[in-house]
């Protein structure tokens, strides 16, 4: 497939069209019923989690949350490629592959509400946190393949970033780099039309952002990123690339943000009704599904009790979210250094002199403050 | 006069220069159409145009990077960092171009840029949107560095910033973008840059503050009042240049000094307050200046951050201390 | 010209070849015989210049300098193009731009001396000062460009760069932000070989730097830079596409750092004088005097009597420098802010303080130090 | 033993930890094949390989973001930027990743990164090869700023930075490079991060200092001492976290401070030590805590240069200033 393409002919690899039909067999990944099945079903868990995680947080009960509706085909055909060794160099965005990397959903519900220990993904292999400042993570990635190809590693490394973050610096200087190093790094632009509020016209004059490959003497590539078809064997092709021939590949997946840019926007203000609606024909599980339907595969009746199973499941994480252990003092100050310096302990020790002190002032004093 | 909270005063500033001022223009990420994410900018795009008012791409280099430019070709580019915790992709182009091009060129090419970003932490925010990093700005030869603490003042500063033919870094305490409502004149009136402002007259100590804090000073001089302690708050308004002149007078008649800030503790504003304390005022203390500072740590997310916002008890605590000395 | 190339192809657009001779006759400039001659006069004056200045320094006379030797006909090919109304905005090797515009000897001199004096260009219209941080000013020239379409005004940005600057991070947001706002800026990359000690394999792996224009939208070009006749054409076609259609152009004009990279680097160490044998035989100035000697428009006698001129010129202009007035303490702070702060008043008064009582006190005291 | 000048000394720390570390790899502009502009790297590429010691493409943020990879999957990156003047495009990289990525993963990915940067004026350079901003970096809470004064230190200080597993900032006086000569022990010895050194005792007055200041404090000290004025020397060696046992205690001593350095004053290394020593010695004091620094200007183009820099001369002043106070 590779071969073949050009990123300046700007066409979108594709494998199933808007109704769950195979237009392009060829490409059509060999995977079995069952694992198209799975592949469906984890990106209902992640649709399912995500659209939870905004009702929890209109309730009050977690903070500020990116959510990941509509670009789950991206997600979970990477998950299905990405294999336990290979790495991977999030952004924020891509939930379903966290938790095919064997973070918990418990521990992105602690990080969205505010601890650190829920970027930590403890038992998941090979992962870094989430990364918030844009493109910021991909020299990351570029060193990672650097490591990996110095010790004769056969490993990839998946980094994901947004539309938007192709015009940091950032971005430039990892995949010049990966270029020049010739590391198994696979780039996935999760090009979902919108930057918050900024569309491409005011983003970027390039044809695509798949062809920003050609100043990096790398390969690029333009899917569908709403089929789970062609994106799977597109970051499959990749992958082989990356791991078998040091060539480092620029994917962009081309998918659309269903929901919010995080919860504290409000996409109406920036775009219409009528364009979301276009977009719900092209929705990745909408696909995934009438695909399956066709095949037999799947009812509408199942996956009504799947959600509900999913829903409780989800809940019960999160309630058990809700009930983690206390943010102490010393945790802001643990792991700043390798060894404490004697400088952070003595604020440390100032601060609990002050707490220690607050507490008999405050019953003696019985004064209120107001806050 | 009309009742405004920040956002809305640092609006009404940019619309006045906007309107003023040919060579005025704004932009920056999501500036334009959305306004801005703190809506900030909200309306000034259907207002002025796309040409003045806009959304960039995303990048805080270039942002900065084609402000200096557009100064060069006689423009007076006012643009917004998202967060300030964003601005540090652009650190090359300030240190650089935008603090170093008047000088350079012997004063030939001006850069009269507004670097506009919101500060601070308190809001139960993601990783990096939290953080008081000015002193950074503060040891960059340069540039000027303001932060307003009242509706009022952020009108007034900002349209002295705008105005000012150097390049101004102008940090907004996103904590109280909306909590501070007070009646601010709707005409264009200005604020010096590097005047303090003495927002309430003591004896007992003097307390330097800015941004957010001021509120939170003035809460814990209430509680401290109550204690029999008369304190003197100084709105800083401007980190750099600093007014030495203030802080002279107000440290030699209290004779205690105090700074507090939310920024880490080392190498930070109160540090350098203390220097010039030492420098103006050594022999009228009757205690060491005291820093009331974050720590030298990373803001903790919001579940850990309650441990490192500064409180009016804190604050109480350690005038109790100083006074006490 | 632009219609038809494509940087993919990797050509180079040449005019003339080793020998002087016209190969592509259709790009030939269409300049009368006294302007070619005077362009190589330039590029004498600038060659002679610019090797003055590096015996000067290893005289001792000035300080770290960067070499243009074999660079010249980039700059004067372009200066034959750049209008008055235009704008420059330098790197730091385009010597024969910078006089061209109206900078003077004298103040390049001065600038290297170690006065920023030299860098005001005090009577040239429309230029920036150097710039030393790599790729930094690229930004700038896009400011430049968005101010002058801004105010309606027809007149073009000329932006330098070195083939290593096109790896930093402004490089890219310089051009995508171009490529958004079409603005008219002609980005010349001086591809000389050589960033310092490192070269294009370990610079980027696209197959040219005229590609990257492709990332951003814009036309890029690859240009035989030490070819007077052909990067005349390129930049004389680039400027009507920025000034007429606001294009921002990519050029690579692809020469030959003869000379170190600067004076305080010795080239030996990283190459070897088989390759700078090679690239004699492409030396710019050789080119073009062949052309004109054919034509029978130059001679190795008006050389001969031009350059012993041009050297008493340089070497007055050069004296003059060296006498030129001190460097007062107020120049230190009065260029800080348009006005100086209070702070830097006492900190200029303090330190004249301190030189009055070092006066007195070595004085009375007679004490040596030992600096 | 072997004579050696501080660019040797750095090298010869270099090839020990390559020697005995295979996941130590060095690279940055320049560094492979020519060894550095400097010629710090010299040899190494040779020695070791184009996999462990290379050039990198010219872009600061990504040799620094590429270093904060490495170190995620296991290997100890020491890094150079060609001079200190061109570390700001990799800010966004020091600050919000190589300072942070322990804290964030709670420990999980430490960052064991050297930076290595010359940085300091008085060698007649172009701009941005002049400048001093340590102080910029003791802000950034996460990282351990280190500056040696001798070839003897850069060995001992480098081998400890890079088996540190913390970012370290470690910056390399330029102006002193090839200026100073000295034994050093060709085995592997390493002086921990975060001690300061008493290099002179004295009595009269403590002056703190680092880098290529060490030596003009010398200097003036033995002009003081003609003048019956005993210095004490303190080589702080470590600008965070800063040694304050070592300062607290000749302070207490002397009774009196001053901080020598070559940086913009203004929110300075001076600033933060005169804090501390006002927090650690207030009541010791005899005189107030000096700061002896650079205007809060651009370090002048060569020709201004005198002006800016801290000459033994200007040390001795400021020493009887304090003196006589
Ligand atoms: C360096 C930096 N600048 C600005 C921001 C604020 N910000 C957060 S997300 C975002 C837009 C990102 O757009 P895109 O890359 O398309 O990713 P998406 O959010 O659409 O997944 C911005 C500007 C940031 N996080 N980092
Ligand atoms: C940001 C930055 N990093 C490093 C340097 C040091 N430096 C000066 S010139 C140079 C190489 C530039 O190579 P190139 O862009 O090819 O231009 P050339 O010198 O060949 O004209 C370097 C690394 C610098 N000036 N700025
Ligand atoms: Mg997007
Ligand atoms: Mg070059």
């Amino acid at each position: 497939m590779f071969d073949k393409y050009s990123p300046l002919d700007d066409k979108m690899v594709q494998v199933m069209d808007n109704e769950g039909n195979i237009i392009n067999p060829d490409l059509m990944p060999d995977l079995s019923d069952e694992q198209i099945v799975k592949a469906y079903k984890d990106m209902l868990f992640e649709r399912t989690a995500d659209l939870m995680t905004v009702s929890y947080q209109r309730q009050g009960r977690i903070y500020t949350y990116p959510p990941n509706y509509g670009q789950e085909a991206i997600h979970i055909a990477s998950a299905f490629v990405i294999e336990e060794d290979d790495w991977v160099v999030p952004a924020f965005r891509e939930m379903g592959i966290y938790l095919a990397k064997g973070a918990t959903l418990k521990e992105i519900f602690l990080y969205f509400m505010g601890y650190e220990d829920g970027t930590v993904f403890k038992n998941a292999k090979n992962i870094l946190p989430i990364s918030v400042p844009i493109a910021s993570q991909l020299p990351h990635a570029t060193g990672v393949g650097y490591a990996l190809k110095y010790k004769g590693l056969k490993q990839a490394v998946f980094a994901y970033i947004g539309d938007g973050g192709t015009s940091e610096g950032d971005f430039h200087e990892a995949l010049n780099f990966a270029g020049v190093w010739k590391v198994p790094v696979v780039f996935t632009v999760q090009n979902n039309q919108y930057a918050i509020s900024t569309r491409k016209e005011d983003q970027t004059a390039s044809i695509n952002y798949a062809v920003k490959a050609i100043a990096y003497g790398i390969k690029g590539i333009k899917v569908d990123g709403n089929d789970f078809f062609a994106m799977f064997s597109v970051v499959k092709q990749a992958r082989e690339l990356a791991v078998n021939h040091y060539e480092p590949v620029l994917i962009e997946a081309v998918t659309y943000r269903k929901g919010a840019h995080t919860t504290s926007d409000d996409p109406s203000k920036y775009r219409d009704q009528e364009e979301e609606k276009q977009w719900d024909l092209r929705d990745p599980l909408r696909r995934l599904k009438a695909y399956l339907i066709k095949k037999g595969l799947w009812s509408d009746e199942q996956e009504e009790k799947l959600v509900s199973e999913y829903k409780k499941q989800v809940d019960r994480i999160f309630t058990e979210a809700e009930n983690y252990g206390p943010y102490l003092l010393e945790d802001v100050f643990k792991y700043m250094y390798a060894d404490m310096p004697e400088d952070l302990k003595q604020q440390m020790l100032e601060h609990q002199r002050f707490l220690r002190w607050k507490q008999e002032f405050f019953k003696t004093q019985k004064q209120a403050i107001n806050n | 006069m009309k009742v405004m909270n920040l956002v809305n005063a640092i609006n009404n500033a940019l619309d006045i220069k906007l309107a003023e001022d040919q060579n005025v223009i704004v932009y920056g990420e999501d500036v334009g159409k959305e306004g801005g994410v703190f809506r900030v900018t909200e309306g000034l795009q259907k207002k002025y145009g796309k040409e003045r008012v806009f959304d960039s791409p995303l990048a805080e280099s270039a942002i900065v990077g084609t402000a200096v430019g557009m100064a060069a070709a006689g423009l007076r580019p006012v643009v917004e960092m998202q967060f300030s915790g964003f601005v540090y992709p652009a650190f090359n182009q300030i240190i650089s171009h935008a603090a170093r091009f008047r000088n350079r060129t012997r004063g030939r090419y001006p850069t009269p840029i507004v670097i506009r970003m919101p500060y601070g932490g308190g809001i139960n925010a993601l990783e990096h949107h939290s953080e008081s990093m000015e002193a950074l700005f503060g040891h960059i030869p340069g540039v000027k560095v303001v932060i307003p603490s009242t509706p009022h003042d952020a009108k007034g500063l900002l349209i002295s910033a705008i105005e000012s033919d150097d390049t101004v870094i102008y940090m907004e305490p996103k904590r109280i973008y909306r909590a501070i409502k007070q009646e601010v004149p709707e005409e264009k009136f200005s604020i010096p840059l590097g005047k303090a402002k003495i927002i309430q007259k003591g004896d007992d100590l003097t307390i330097v503050t800015y941004g957010a804090l001021v509120r939170e000073v003035q809460k814990a001089a209430v509680l401290a009042k109550k204690q029999g302690i008369s304190v003197e708050i100084i709105d800083l308004r401007t980190i750099y240049p600093i007014d030495r002149e203030t802080i002279r007078e107000s440290v030699r008649k209290t004779g205690r000094i105090m700074t507090v800030a939310e920024s880490p503790r080392s190498f930070s504003v109160a540090s350098e307050i203390t220097q010039i304390v030492i420098e103006e005022a050594f022999l009228y203390l009757e205690a060491p200046p005291r820093r009331v500072a974050g720590f030298d740590t990373i803001v903790p997310l919001p579940k850990g951050e309650h441990h490192y916002m500064i409180t009016p008890e804190k604050i109480l605590y350690e005038i109790l201390n100083i006074v006490n000395y």
